[in-house]
């Protein structure tokens, strides 16, 4: 009946042709470790809804980071407004994707950053489909219904929900209560809202009541299972000063 | 050949447009640099989930760099006092509200203010939209920043656009290297001209028809 | 005439349909008396945004009372470690999206298991709808707690609803002061009945047709 | 520049006819301060969105507390899940509205709490419509558009965008940042996004720094005025004790 359990333990709930969502947007509030485990679990066909599939820059990988594009030989399909980054794709994944791309293995679905979160927040609420006034007459729309409300345009989106939502968070009580920090909140609320099922992965687990009530950010129901990542892991909290050592070393070799 | 605006006195002339009690966003590229001009007062957005946040950490403040703390390009921002953080989603309701002004890079603006901002190749390859199209389409302002003319010399200001639109009749204000031009109802109309230029020499660099506002002038830093 | 189970054995009897870990909303009305019958490891949802409380407010501690600690139906709440507050848009996202047990009032529930939980004439004079056709709608699993029979021996559990519909195909079980009902694709199946009574006897008292469970028994506490 | 005002200044935006939204589920989170100056405002055939309207049990009126009710001279059409309550509609407000309504003077919109939430954030995001599931063939769905996708049935709701929100808030500090008290939160923070104007009652501002970033529930941008409640009102930060007290009293001689 907990919801504590290791990274392995989890991932038994993935199975093949799942859709996965999960937060990127640099390392930060990014749930490395579970894309980790989600490589190791073996599982494929599977769809990956994530704001952005952003490899890291030089330099992390080499010290045992992962980005999301570890996932690409899993994947069917990617639902994401944004795949790759200025000058930093690296040649492997690039090379990767448009093989996979070109050949028709992997379906790549365009997206913008807010229609990607109100699909979530749509499927979380039940919804069967919304009208969105974002991206009309673009390649956005393309074999869209269109309808004018009003006068003004839109598009129809239909709702996500993943199967299963990959989250990454500060703390987590034993309920699966959480809260995040700074810009690593991110898109990991309303992923853990319209998941099935939800993992977290979080530096430290506390017993309930010692998060402020008023603080909690995702409250447990939305929380299926938590996993602390291990002290041992370079995503682990106690490694974090070093993370940030490695983070530093770059910046200052790029300069800036 | 006469100078064009640098980067940096095209970033100082856009910043101009952001008051104080102004909230704004300022997109990746050519628009953050305005973020080092924004004044006393008003209030940055970073689309991944931060409001107010203070001075960009640099090489010579990397000790202050932390790890959960960066903007919706990356970079490293320090603290200020009444910041406050978000999810994207609630991040988002605040893009699509209308409450921000936007500033955005493109690639083509038309007499209609239809905007284009991402090359039909790069949208081809991979999706790299972001929230470009929510910020052009939820601004209580927008105002677009780029060079006047391609490398080749081809004008961005365009009576119609040939690459694929990002958001149509979305531009308020186009400010280049060259002038500041209002999209207003009846057209595109020059307000300011770079020093040293003429609305003539202004309007040869560009493909749209400029209307001369009544007060042109050149543009003041 | 024989007994039927007071309020507060129904609300027993329900009680026991919650497990530890279960997340559940109880109504306002005969539901709410679930509360005081939680098992530990369960949690109490109020829709107007706490997940987790401890017990309401007595008059043998009204000291404990705190402005804005209110459940859904007005009650005063104390704390308890691991309870969170959030906003109602949150609450029905909670509600809509499946991972709550709900238990419901109702008038009339119907072989399909429809729900009817508003008399025409209170919809008619002025709403008071609140949130139970979201809850119905989004339950992960439907409970609905009502007497078997109106004041004038109507039985409440129909074949068809005579009374407007809240949400139709809804209902997972009833449990009234006379019996435990589950809604199965081939009708309502009987499962249990009030202590003293007989099969038989439950049916005379049902307008729709009951179906025997195989290992039907009287209700245990 | 400064969004800290008095009541009356906050006021001077509202218009007549326009819609107003604010919350209300019992004392706790509802504006009845900035009711009070909405009626000394005077305009007229407004539309209210609230999620609750419900009046004040006997004992609170008499001590100068306010209920939504006080409004509703100044209405046309009210948008709400639930009027009234059971038993404690004081026969005045009761014997007003049901005149109203039969004269076809006040328009009533019966909704559900969730519907009413859902069409304020789709307000907020600039949706034209929703695929909402709730309601479907029942009083609600009265001529609404539906239509089934992927086999389920949806009704088709329209967003609410709001010209005023009346939203009540623990602390705000000079920026407009916000922070909520227990179940006082409420609709508030949806009102905040979705409405066009936003004026928020508190009991105290604090200068920008002493509310924690992590703990800021509705960011500034979407508050325009700040309206702190002056020491000497019933509704006061200084007077809750009493309220309190009142309360208590009411309480025990209800009997629970």
């Amino acid at each position: 009946m907990s919801k504590i359990c290791t990274a392995g333990e989890a991932m038994a709930i993935v199975d093949d042709g799942d859709m996965i969502a999960a937060h990127n947007w640099g390392i930060s509030g990014s749930p490395g470790y579970l894309f980790r485990a989600l490589v190791e679990r073996g599982v494929k066909d599977l769809t990956l809804c994530i704001p952005n599939l952003i490899p890291l820059p030089e330099g992390f990988v080499e010290r045992g980071l992962t980005d999301p594009t570890i996932l690409i030989p899993q994947l069917k399909k990617i639902i994401s407004p944004f795949i790759g980054a200025r000058g930093i794709l690296s040649s492997i994944s690039e090379t990767f994707l448009s093989t996979l791309a070109k050949e028709g293995r992997l379906e790549i679905e365009t997206s913008t950053h807010g229609i990607l979160m109100e699909r979530l927040y749509a499927g979380a609420m039940g919804l069967g489909g919304i009208y969105s006034p974002v991206g009309v007459g673009t390649i956005i729309a393309k074999s869209k219904e269109k309808r004018t409300i009003d006068g003004v345009g839109y598009i129809f989106e239909k709702p996500l929900r993943p199967d299963v939502g990959l989250i990454k968070a500060d703390k987590a009580d034993t309920l699966g209560n959480l809260v995040y920090r700074g810009s690593a909140r991110g898109a990991n609320p309303v992923i853990a809202m319209a998941s099935k099922y939800t993992i977290v992965e979080v530096f430290d687990v506390v017993e309930p009541g010692e998060l402020e009530p008023e603080m909690i950010v995702t409250p447990g129901v939305f929380v299926d299972r938590v996993v602390r990542i291990p002290d041992e892991d370079v995503y682990s909290g106690k490694r974090r000063p070093e993370l940030m050592k490695i983070l530093t070393e770059v910046m200052l070799a790029r300069g800036g | 050949m006469k100078d064009r605006l640098t980067e940096e006195l095209l970033a100082m002339r856009a910043a101009q447009e952001i008051r104080p009690g102004d909230y704004c966003n300022v997109g990746v590229g050519l628009p953050q640099l305005c973020a080092s001009h924004v004044p006393t007062g008003a209030i940055v957005q970073a689309e991944n989930g931060t409001l107010g946040y203070g001075p960009l950490v640099g090489l010579d403040n990397v000790d202050e760099m932390d790890l959960d703390f960066i903007d919706a390009g990356g970079s490293f921002f320090t603290t200020a006092p009444g910041m406050a953080f978000f999810d994207i989603l609630t991040s988002f309701v605040m893009i699509r509200s209308g409450r921000l002004k936007s500033f955005l890079g493109g690639l083509q603006v038309s007499e209609k203010g239809d905007l284009a901002i991402h090359s039909l190749s790069s949208v081809d390859k991979f999706p790299q939209i972001g929230g470009s199209m929510d910020l052009a389409w939820g601004a209580k302002r927008l105002i677009v920043l780029m060079t006047h003319n391609t490398k080749d010399g081809v004008s961005k200001v365009v009576k119609k656009l040939t690459l694929p639109v990002s958001a149509r009749a979305c531009v308020d204000l186009i400010i280049t290297d060259l002038a500041v031009i209002e999209v207003t109802s009846s057209g595109l109309m020059l307000k300011e001209y770079a020093p040293g230029w003429t609305p003539h020499e202004v309007q040869a660099q560009t493909d749209a028809q400029l209307i001369l506002a009544n007060n042109v002038k050149e543009i003041e830093f």
